[in-house]
């Protein structure tokens, strides 16, 4: 937990936030995964008691900053986005299993839906590094709701999605997951709404394509103590409620139990 | 302000049973796990205990997602008691505490019916490193048994006298708030045997997600928590110690030092900290050098002067 | 935001008793006094109805100050029912309200015995321009008797009962939180023949001052109030409504619109605002206001589809 | 009510600050008393729920300003001293019975303790205004908390005294209420903390000065609905538990009953 500043603060579309602050650790000599969460408190009121879970979206080595992108979803992210440049921010994190990075894999199939999509941009700086083939399949409900895709044309293919074909196609993620598209990757990392997660998990199981789901439960403490932010995980052939925030928010795609 | 290590005039060692705390903060059940979490943030050895998740006989997957929800100054939780079971707690967590020897370790206990709660009793008799038992009488977020005995005196008292019979360590009875009389709850559980009591636990709330057009959590009701409850809390610590002679903890909303100060004021000789871990995983740290600034600044030498300190005093 | 008036569309009637109450929302007893001082803000025909502040038999000093504290995202009070009597209400207060001729008044009855509530209702209802009556047989703040009826079913019932013989006009019966189980409250309430229920009262709660050593509030305990309760208040109108057949009035914590949909969606017909008019005395229109927002960004035609809404629907 | 915004907010004292801000009203049209309050809302977080009361202290009627002057006294206020200069404020006011004021009078004796000082500045002027002599006893701990010494001068002398004897005589109001002092006065007017009160009370109850006197109880809502704020007073014989808010905060000495 540190309190950090806020190095910019912009709205990057309709209610869509980016928000970069000071590390609150030494990026050089501390691991961070990709798909790793900040959980950070919007205000020091207790009308928002709870701190509010923000997946690591970049990171900025040479200034030891990072960047979250958010959508205003209720008061609590309303309330964030009021903060102001050279506000202080108290952030705690980055927590949680983030997605693993298989070395030996040649081509990666990112999937995304609204901000499900900021996790992936910093798997896929990391994937491209590596020298790995990075295709992302995004999908918004429109154009107005659209993020980061200059962000991740930096490191692969982008296909956009959107519910009115305001952008990219008309259609949802799971219409481009077709057996022979996925033929060509070794692995998909997705994050996005629950439906969304279930699908893509149906298809690509029928597809044959191991990967990883980012899974996004309600949260309290963001580090293990309080039980609150579980979700159905199937290990050894035992199901299991699992806390997101501490073996998650990423599992293995064929361990994740919907119901 | 002074830090805490500057603070030696200043004694916060409580008496609490046969037990010296060095200080009287201690994480609530539920709110801590059971300690290795935090282990990552402090040492544990500067509580003045710990009260690990509830324990019951067999492993439990408690409820639903959502079980969290965020209210005005507090929150709803409706985890339904998910824990390990006895046996994996003894074999795996009470040996991680073990470690800190300077931390007394107490054990919350829950269960559906009482040969449950004895059974997870006679099994922690065998365990050396537990300081006292912590009966959970009152989780109000498991449906079938557990909250009847923190609601109906002559079953309280029917399960304090059961476990007190099972039991080679000192029993506090952690009382549920939603009841007519918490006074009489109270004195049942001390004239059927308990060493100690522990209040409150969480009130009983809902939370309607209108977008959805249903109950937030997937239980429909949760437990409250966190400040918005803390004057219910202080009310019954006070009722409470007006009535019994045995030691109290005061549970709700602790937050800060001063927080402390006001249960210790009502009558609690120790107190609990849940909701608060969860805003700051140094929550209890934070608020053992806040309660020694406070001592320090009022000129209070040892923090058991404060205890009951806001009482009508005798002779007045 | 849309303005109150641009949304002719959202019909925001509801059916109360007899009543068609041109909107859901009203001011608690206690917490608009007979409303003179807020009719310089707005012009109280706006409102669902309106809530008097508790009338005894006698005049009533009250408890000595302080008689409020604040707490986390709440307060306590302990006004004890300070009012100047039935006389003196039927004299110079209700003659006032009868002024708004679209006006629901309902007037809030207490006191210590059943005999004094008989008495008080006798001659209320000998006034033409009540709406309807509250039994207060839920606050906190009166010693002797007053809370009893409130928590024990059969006394609370006798009380009806003894009610319902002399009133002329509806009886709604208003509920204390602080029993074990609210739905046999309710219940007990109903049988003996309530028109209606309104629910909650304040929880008992305490704060102490720790600079003098006390509590703060100078009668000890006092009512908590405000969005603190706001979780209790909704599950005790959940549970509640889901038992009876009468119509709830649900109170505790309304700030927003958005508090009186919740309120609705768990099965309340109506809604009483209390703390919140002492931040804002604009905030019964401003409520009454983002009730219809709501309702029109949400295709929400009549508000009546929302009472219960919350709840599991038949057959699903 | 109204959202008003801060023209100025400086540190006067230790722990005391001066706050001006927009009046909500027109100051030339609408009747305004001294002695009345302004009830504020220090932030709109649910945190601090009520508002807090701050008497009148200063009114500017060319640029239609009012001016309140605190002391940090708990959380609120000490939230209200960190509003900036152009922050919007919540002000509900100005409200209350303020002091009398008695045209045919020739001398006034004002007499305040601690942060009793601010409402006998603006009455000082009105009665400077109608050209009687103005004579402020005013009271303080320590030169620390003194505040509105120039202000009161203005108007008037001004007799100082403190507990320590940093700033003026050492000693307490009532200390310099001897009956030959109080002789050449018509009428008083008090505010202070209660236990001064009580004392001026008695002592000038002896001395024969008629007065009033200003009371500080807690209070919820400011305008008479709450029925908090009251304190015994003494009508027509009996004594009721009256507003202070609505029939206060100032009443005619002889009614207030202490206990
Ligand atoms: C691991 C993880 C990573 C996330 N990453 C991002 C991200 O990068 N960008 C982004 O825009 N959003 C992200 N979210 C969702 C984000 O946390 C919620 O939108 C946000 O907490 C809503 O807060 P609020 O106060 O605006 O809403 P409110 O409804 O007022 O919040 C009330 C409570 O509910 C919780 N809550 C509400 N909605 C959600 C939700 N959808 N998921 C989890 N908790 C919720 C809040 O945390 C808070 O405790 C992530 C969620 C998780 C679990
Ligand atoms: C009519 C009136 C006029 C006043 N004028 C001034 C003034 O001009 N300058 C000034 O410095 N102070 C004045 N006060 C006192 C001032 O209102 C309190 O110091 C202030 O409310 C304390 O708030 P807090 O949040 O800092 O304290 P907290 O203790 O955190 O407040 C908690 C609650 O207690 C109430 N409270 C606490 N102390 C007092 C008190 N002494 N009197 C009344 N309510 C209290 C608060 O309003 C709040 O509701 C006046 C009080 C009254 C009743
Ligand atoms: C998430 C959560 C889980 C809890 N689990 C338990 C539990 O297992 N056993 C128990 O006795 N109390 C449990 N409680 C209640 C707390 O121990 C405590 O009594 C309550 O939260 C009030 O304290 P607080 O306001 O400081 O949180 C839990 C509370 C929360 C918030
Ligand atoms: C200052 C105050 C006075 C009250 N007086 C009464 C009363 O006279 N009769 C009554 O039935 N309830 C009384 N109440 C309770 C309210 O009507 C209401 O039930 C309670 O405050 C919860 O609603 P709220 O959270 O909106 O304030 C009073 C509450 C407050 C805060
Ligand atoms: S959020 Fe508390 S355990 Fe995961
Ligand atoms: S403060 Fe509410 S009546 Fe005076």
């Amino acid at each position: 937990m540190a309190l950090v500043t806020i190095s910019s603060h912009t709205r990057i579309n309709a209610d869509l936030y980016e928000l970069t602050f000071t590390a609150p650790m030494d990026l050089q000599t501390t691991r961070y995964e990709p798909g790793q969460f900040l959980h950070i408190r919007v205000t020091d009121s207790f009308d928002f008691l709870l701190r509010r879970p923000l997946s690591l979206c970049k990171v900025d080595l040479l200034h030891n900053r990072l960047t979250v992108v958010y959508r205003v979803q209720g008061a609590g992210t309303k309330r964030l986005s009021t903060k102001q440049v050279g506000d202080a921010l108290d952030v705690l994190g980055p927590l949680g299993r983030g997605y693993q990075i298989h070395k030996e894999d040649h081509a990666s199939l990112l999937i995304g839906g609204g901000v499900g999509v900021p996790p992936l941009v910093e798997l896929a700086r990391q994937l491209h590094e590596l020298g790995q083939m990075v295709h992302a399949v995004v999908g918004f409900q429109s154009s107005q709701q659209a993020i980061l895709l200059s962000d991740l044309a930096q490191y692969g293919s982008v296909t956009v999605l959107t519910d009115d074909g305001s952008i990219g196609k008309k259609g949802i993620v799971t219409d481009v997951l077709r057996t022979e598209f996925c033929n060509g990757f070794d692995r998909y990392y997705a994050c996005g709404p629950t439906p969304m997660l279930k699908a893509v998990q149906q298809v690509l199981r029928t597809a044959d394509l191991p990967g990883y789901l980012s899974l996004e439960e309600r949260m309290g403490c963001g580090i293990g103590i309080c039980v609150g932010c579980v979700h159905p995980i199937m290990r050894d052939g035992h199901v299991a409620n699992m806390k997101t925030c501490k073996e998650g928010p990423v599992f293995a795609a064929e361990e994740v139990v919907f119901s | 302000m002074k830090s805490y290590e500057a603070i030696h005039q200043v004694d916060l060692t409580v008496p609490f049973l046969s037990l010296s705390l060095k200080n009287p903060v201690m994480p609530a059940s539920g709110c801590f796990a059971f300690g290795r979490e935090i282990s990552a943030f402090y040492d544990l050895n500067r509580l003045g205990a710990i009260v690990v998740k509830a324990t019951t006989l067999d492993e439990r997957q408690g409820n639903a997602s959502p079980r969290l929800a965020e209210t005005p100054a507090g929150m709803l939780n409706s985890i339904g008691l998910q824990n390990p079971g006895v046996e994996c707690v003894i074999r795996e967590d009470l040996p991680y505490l073990a470690i800190y020897e300077q931390l007394p370790v107490i054990v919350n206990v829950a269960g559906t019916a009482i040969e449950d709660y004895v059974e997870v009793v006679k099994r922690l008799s065998q365990v050396q490193s537990i300081a006292a038992l912590e009966l959970n009488i009152s989780c109000p977020n498991v449906k079938c048994g557990g909250i009847q005995f923190g609601t109906d005196p002559e079953m309280a008292a029917e399960m304090v006298r059961a476990i007190k019979a099972v039991a080679n360590i000192p029993v506090i009875v952690k009382l549920s708030p939603n009841v007519t009389n918490i006074v009489e709850m109270a004195l049942a559980c001390e004239t059927a045997g308990a060493d100690a009591l522990s209040l409150i636990n969480t009130l009983i709330g809902m939370q309607i997600d209108v977008e959805r057009k249903r109950p937030l959590l997937a239980n429909g009701v949760g437990g409250l928590s966190g400040p918005a409850v803390k004057p219910v809390a202080v009310r019954m610590v006070y009722e409470v110690s007006s009535a019994v002679h045995i030691p109290i903890i005061g549970i709700g909303g602790v937050m800060t030092g001063v927080d402390v100060v006001e249960f210790l004021m009502a009558g609690a000789s120790a107190v609990q900290v849940g909701t608060a871990n969860f805003v700051d995983p140094y929550a209890c740290v934070r608020i053992i050098e806040e309660l020694g600034v406070w001592c320090d600044e009022h000129g209070v030498q040892s923090v058991t002067e404060l205890i009951g300190a806001a009482k009508p005093k005798i002779g007045v």
